[in-house]
């Protein structure tokens, strides 16, 4: 009895059961990651990487260090989450009639709750957040961002989000409760498990790095523009991000007040949410869809400036409407605020709150339509060059107009009332993230990479990407739109119906389509390091760019530029090459720049750590990390010494080289 | 085109000097952004307090369990401190460490009275019966009050550490920095409290 | 086993292609049994057609200039500064204006004659309601994982299985007794949520005869995916007959509403002749255990302005940091495979463990 | 931008009278409307509250403006730019909220559901 108690004192309720040695797809999954894990790290080991890694990477204050980070945690949660996509495709395609499938529910149910999760807050996010740490501090002509470290410590707090909806996997068990967490499923009573913990946890910890990096890129958007850079000359991305920042900013309080009012039921037994005492489940509900919807437009507004940016550039003209398209995209911030209450239309709000917020939301496509054909008029009378990007616009824009129009079918409550939960919903969304967000992020990608890394990326694995992607969604969600129409709902584990079977394996044949599509990326960055010499670009400007951005080397100096830029003119590099402005290659002065802290790591593993701890209850771990938490953060203050000049022989140097390069290009 | 442009200016900012972005030039503006952020998780709790706020599940109501004298006692300490904050950034404008450091002094402990009237009145409460799992209604004026109230103790640690580094460094330029933002918090502080006297206490008691 | 078969499988399935899409038009949704959806589709149709007339123009578009502005046609005209046009900015504004005010202007109409809080004011299509006949009322409950429907008219109860007569309005009151769940039968009405707590209501009716399915269409945990209910359509004779057939089972009682409260899964139709009184009002009262206050009458005392009064005992667990050692295990979803004792009632013999790809596949798929 | 990146005019800074006539003004401003509430000298609830809600919004521009120092100049008018869309967002969660919870609990809640049409 006191072993007991002893043990459940330092362990919390953290015992052998918690892990999954009964789940064999689990321990093979384990077993992969263990392997994968210790390879990587006998390699950084064996060729002596780890004071380098550290020095250059993890604790680098660089936008565009933290920017490619970001972008390769996006990448890797990718695979995990596209791996619970084919689990659930796979289970859907099976369990007919007498089948039950491979997966129980309460695997099953974990899977659609990480998918949803896990794309949404690892993957659309670090991605959209990673290309606008990389690209924008560019394109205004700034050498960082506002705010370095905290920018930093947001990265290092998203990873320990991910971290902790990885360690899930393996030690106890992740959500059942949809990508939402909606209660009353995950309240105490229904779900007393780790599950809704470690995602409350996993998100208010990655959520506060987002609201941080939201904060540090709209001061950075207000502040440090090029001097001549105003408002209104700001590249549309900019202006995006600028909007799409001030939209998370406004919207992760609310996310983060809800869970915490879900934590505070969980962990103190209050009444927020509960069924008795006055408690008000439809409040989460709420809560969250405030969050939700706006959510949506946090990730599309970046990428609707990536393809302004790409088809200015590739059809070789000014961007049509530019200021349009600024208004526009200020409206949609705007209106995406009060538009939340469509996602539960059926609850039983009454016709009048239901008709006013669908006419809200039909509103909003009269932006979005005309950014599409700002778009058209872009390439009215330009000259196409079909590369990667431009290729990825195209599928974008015919694969977005449907995902609008079901959109707004979906706005109109009487329609809403027949297909809310169904799959058609669920073919919506896709069609608008995959064939919105995911295509651009894709686009943005094969843009800025040679920026990056000073090469292009292999354009025939990247046309396998894009077949492989634009094929495998309309052969994935096709079918699921047809089912949905047919009246069959989402997260469904076991169908009766045997006639429904076909549809379900043609989505999962496109799922492997997909699978294809996301196969060839990575061989394609594969092959593009490997034939880096043949695609290396020394201009700097491998696209002929209208941007800053491509004024500077490939891959841009630490500094970015050594003089910073005197705007004139929207598309200022364009304007620039335009009126023949020539590069200073003499009289550079030392450099300014913030130093590179371990601080930001340091900090997310300790919260980290108090996330594990409260989530298995091991409360002398949670006081001891809490405490530190604070002790770290206070100290950290006292550390007056953030900044250095870089000399001004290293900056000649360093031009120098490039100017050699230049020359030996021209 | 180019030849209706008049000769190409500048397309460099030659001189270091000319333009030059003061580390943490933002920070103030960035700070403030903060702030709005914060609002809106209070924004988030008040929304709750309002839906939750009729819902007594049987227990005790508003009326019941404030005491306004103990209120009014709050909300005049916490004013006071908004003005001693206010010398205290006078004193740092005249560039007077000593009267600084006092006037926060002076500020931290109204700060820590405050708090500690709010324990008081929590303790009763509790000691009563209302606790925050009693029922929907407390659990969300607890939730509100104590965010507020766990501000305020924040702002005081900050105060502390304040204190400190004005010690070891002076009115150096990034502790005046510092000062400011705190200046922000604190006040804003304040703004959050208006809004809870008001519309948690004083219609509490009149509904 | 022939070698072949997989190719005339694909064969097959490539003929049945349109077979296949035909079919998916026949189904609930786009061709339901009641008028409420019936009316519920039609909007669907006109908003598509509406929207048609913008998108169709806009992807043929997209096509056209992607193709004649590549930049291999040397012949097409290049204008690298064009970047306004007043006029085409004027069209690019209005025009979806113009199909999101028409389409407003539906949404408005039909969300307010579509509610389904409002009463039916016709049958179906040219045929107004009879002043005459009163609304079948149907009081409906989710339950984990089942569907409970009381008659009150009829005085009987059944489980998963739900029988209207035909061209008789109905009134649905829904509730639930602990998750949300949303009550969707595709060729009847739209879908209501159901919440515990709250008490719902649609109104809908059913004009053709016929089986059709019901469901929950929100996610609602473990047994979920099985929440399903047979949708009889019956003529008034018929209805009576089924009335007399639901009239042979037991009586659902207090302690019996309590059992079959229990999460059970795949609970196959269950027929209760009689029902307690009031046991509906009591179950979105949530006072259906003996000794709970009902909500109805502690709102009215909070409305009187509340009072000292204990909580009531049992009703939720205690928060985490309040939990004893000995408590603290986690939960009945451990994931160790669960005792066959421990097992919900009526949840089917599938296993815990994952990956039982092999009673999958010997299963007839 | 050029124009905020140099001078004082960015730093948001308050006179000593500012401070007073802020401390003034937001005594009385708190003063009033407990005073109203404890003493109950005007009798209709409705009119108290809407009082005290019209006295606490003008107490919150008293300290934005006073304390806070929000005016049009500070950082280009950006931080007004960044309060009025705050205070608009905080409004629409708000109203937002309690409108459509409103609306469920009239629609469905046991309490009022029994006095409407059945």
């Amino acid at each position: 009895m006191t072993g007991e108690t002893v043990t459940s004192a330092i362990f919390g309720r953290l015992t052998w059961e918690s892990f999954p040695i009964h789940e064999p797809i689990l321990l093979v999954t384990f077993a992969v990651v263990v392997l994968l894990g210790l390879g990587i790290v006998g390699a950084v080991t064996k060729y002596r990487l780890w004071g380098w890694l550290w020095r250059e990477w993890l604790t680098s204050v660089d936008h565009k260090k933290i920017g490619i980070m970001y972008i390769v945690l996006g990448i890797i949660m990718l695979l995990r989450g596209f791996a619970d996509a084919l689990m659930m495709r796979a289970q859907q395609a099976m369990a007919f009639g007498a089948s039950q499938g491979y997966l129980p529910a309460h695997h099953y149910d974990q899977v659609f709750t990480a998918h949803g999760t896990i794309m949404i807050f690892f993957v659309a996010i670090p991605l959209v957040v990673g290309l606008i740490n990389f690209v924008m501090p560019l394109q205004i002509g700034a050498r960082d961002v506002a705010f370095p470290f905290l920018n930093n410590l947001s990265f290092w707090l998203t990873v320990a989000g991910a971290l902790l909806v990885m360690v899930s996997l393996f030690v106890g068990e992740f959500s059942r409760g949809g990508w939402l967490n909606y209660v009353p499923v995950t309240n105490l009573q229904n779900s007393p498990d780790t599950g809704p913990d470690y995602y409350l946890w996993a998100l208010q910890i990655a959520g506060v790095g987002t609201t941080l990096s939201a904060i540090n890129m709209v001061t950075t958007i207000i502040k440090m523009r090029a001097p001549g850079m105003t408002m209104m000359k700001m590249p549309v991305f900019c202006w995006t991000a600028l909007c799409s920042n001030v939209l998370a900013i406004a919207i992760f309080p609310v996310l983060t007040g809800a869970f915490a009012l879900l934590m505070l039921d969980r962990y103190v037994g209050t009444n927020f949410f509960t069924n008795d005492l006055g408690g008000n489940p439809m409040m989460y509900w709420n809560l969250v869809w405030i969050w939700g919807h706006p959510e949506v437009y946090v990730l599309v507004l970046p990428v609707f400036g990536i393809y302004s940016e790409i088809t200015s550039t590739f059809t070789g003209k000014r961007l049509f409407g530019y200021s349009s398209m600024v208004y526009a995209t200020v409206v949609i911030t705007i209106l995406s605020y009060l538009v939340w209450l469509h996602h539960f239309f059926t609850m039983g709000s009454g016709a009048s709150v239901n008709s006013f917020f669908g006419i809200a939301t039909m509103v909003i496509s009269i932006p979005t339509g005309a950014k599409i054909f700002n778009w058209l008029f872009t390439m009215y009378r330009g000259r196409i060059r079909y590369e990667l990007p431009m290729m990825w616009v195209i599928a974008f824009m015919l694969t977005f107009v449907v995902g609008g129009m079901t959109g707004v079918l979906l706005a109109v409550p009487p329609a809403d009332f027949v297909l809310h939960n169904s799959l058609f919903l669920v073919a919506h969304f896709h069609n608008v993230i995959i064939g919105g967000v995911v295509f651009g992020l894709f686009a943005g990608l094969d843009y800025w990479f040679p920026k990056a890394f000073g090469f292009k990326l292999d354009r025939f694995w990247g046309r396998i990407h894009f077949w492989g992607w634009v094929i495998g969604y309309w052969v994935a969600w096709t079918p699921i739109y047809v089912v949905g129409l047919m009246g069959t709902t989402r997260r469904v584990r076991h169908f009766d119906d045997p006639s429904l079977q076909i549809w379900f394996v043609l989505a999962a044949i496109g799922a492997l389509i997909i699978l294809v599509g996301i196969a060839a990326f990575v061989i394609q960055i594969a092959v593009s390091i490997m034939r880096r010499d043949q695609l290396r670009d020394t201009t700097g400007d491998p696209w002929h760019g209208r941007t800053l951005e491509w004024s500077t080397a490939s891959p841009p100096p630490a500094y970015n530029f050594a003089f910073t830029p005197q705007v004139h003119a929207l598309d200022a590099w364009y304007d620039m090459k335009d009126r023949g402005a020539q590069r200073p290659v003499t009289g550079f002065a030392p450099i300014h720049m913030p130093r590179n802290t371990g601080a930001g790591v340091i900090l997310s593993a300790m919260a980290m750590v108090l996330g594990f701890a409260m989530i298995w209850y091991i409360w002398w771990l949670a006081a001891v990390s809490a405490v530190a938490l604070l002790v770290y953060g206070v100290a950290h203050t006292f550390n007056y010494n953030r900044d250095y000049y870089i000399p001004a022989d290293e900056v000649a140097e360093e031009e120098d080289a490039r100017s050699r390069l230049l020359a030996a290009g021209a | 085109m180019a030849e209706t442009q008049p000769p190409a200016p500048a397309f460099y900012v030659l001189d270091p000097h000319e333009h030059h972005h003061e580390p943490g030039s933002g920070t103030l503006l960035g700070f403030w952004i903060y702030l709005m952020s914060d609002a809106l998780i209070f924004a988030t709790l008040f929304a709750t307090y309002g839906v939750l706020s009729t819902s007594y599940a049987g227990g005790p109501s508003p009326r019941e369990i404030f005491e306004l004298p103990l209120v009014a006692l709050n909300t005049a300490i916490l004013l006071v401190s908004s003005i001693t904050y206010g010398f205290a950034m006078i004193a740092m404008q005249e560039g007077r460490l000593g009267g600084t450091r006092l006037w926060l002094a002076v500020t931290g402990l109204l700060g820590m009275a405050f708090v500690g009237v709010e324990l008081y009145e929590f303790g009763n409460l509790i000691a009563e019966g209302a606790t925050p799992q009693r029922s929907a209604f407390l659990s969300a004026f607890f939730t509100l009050v104590s965010t507020h109230g766990l501000h305020v103790s924040f702002g005081i640690l900050w105060i502390g550490v304040m204190l400190v580094q004005l010690g070891q460094r002076g009115l150096h330029a990034e502790n005046q920095r510092r000062l400011l933002c705190l200046s922000m918090f604190w006040h804003f502080l304040d703004v959050v409290w208006i809004g809870v006297f008001t519309f948690v206490y004083l219609l509490g008691v009149l509904r | 086993m022939r070698r072949d078969e997989p190719v005339s499988n694909v064969r097959r399935i490539l003929a049945l292609m349109p077979l296949l899409l035909l079919a998916a038009c026949n189904r609930a949704v786009l061709d339901p049994a009641g008028d409420v959806a019936v009316q519920q589709r039609d909007i669907i149709y006109i908003s598509t057609a509406l929207m048609l007339l913008i998108i169709v123009p806009v992807m043929a578009l997209i096509v056209v200039f992607a193709w004649h502005y590549r930049a291999k046609n040397q012949e097409a005209t290049y204008d690298p500064d064009f970047d306004h046009s007043t006029s085409l900015e004027l069209v690019i504004w209005s025009a979806p204006l113009l199909i999101i005010i028409c389409l407003g202007a539906l949404t408005w109409w039909s969300t307010h004659l579509l509610d389904p809080f409002r009463p039916l004011n016709r049958i179906a299509a040219g045929k107004p309601i009879d002043p005459a006949v009163k609304p079948l009322t149907v009081q409906v409950v989710s339950l984990d994982w089942k569907w409970l429907f009381i008659y009150p008219e009829q005085g009987v109860a059944t489980v998963n299985e739900l029988a209207l007569p035909v061209d008789r309005p109905v009134r649905f009151d829904l509730t639930s007794t602990n998750m949300m769940n949303t009550f969707y039968a595709p060729s009847l009405a739209g879908m209501i949520y159901t919440m515990p707590g709250m008490r719902s209501t649609l109104h809908a009716v059913l004009n053709r005869p016929g089986d059709y399915e019901g469901m929950s269409a929100n996610y609602s945990g473990e047994g979920f995916s099985d929440m399903r209910f047979k949708l009889k359509g019956l003529d008034q004779a018929g209805f009576d007959a089924w009335v007399a057939r639901v009239k042979s089972g037991p009586r659902l009682d207090t302690p019996g509403f309590l059992a079959l409260a229990e999460p059970s899964e795949k609970v196959p139709a269950m027929y209760y002749s009689s029902v307690e009184a009031n046991l509906f009002d009591r179950i979105y009262n949530r006072c259906v255990k003996p000794g709970t206050p009902c909500m109805s009458a502690v709102m009215r005392h909070d409305g009187e302005g509340g009072g000292h009064g204990a909580p009531p005992p049992g009703q939720k667990p205690e928060g985490a940091l309040f939990k004893d050692g000995a408590e603290k295990g986690t939960g009945p979803n451990v994931t160790a495979p669960r005792a066959p004792d421990g097992r919900a009632p009526g949840s089917p013999k599938t296993d815990k463990i994952s990956f039982n790809l092999l009673a999958a596949a010997r299963s007839p798929a | 931008m050029s124009e905020t990146a140099h001078g004082h005019a960015e730093v948001p800074h308050g006179s000593r009278r500012g401070y007073l006539i802020g401390f003034l003004l937001s005594v009385v401003l708190t003063a009033v409307p407990f005073w109203l509430v404890m003493t109950g000298v005007i009798g209709d609830a409705a009119t108290v509250a809407a009082i005290i809600i019209a006295l606490a919004v003008v107490q919150i521009l008293v300290h934005t403006v006073c304390f806070l120092h929000v005016n049009s100049q500070s950082e280009g008018g950006w931080t007004l730019l960044a309060y009025a869309f705050a205070a608009v967002i905080v409004l629409i969660v708000i109203a937002g909220s309690l409108w459509i919870m409103y609306h469920l609990n009239t629609n469905m809640m046991p309490m009022t559901s029994m006095d409407g049409p059945s």
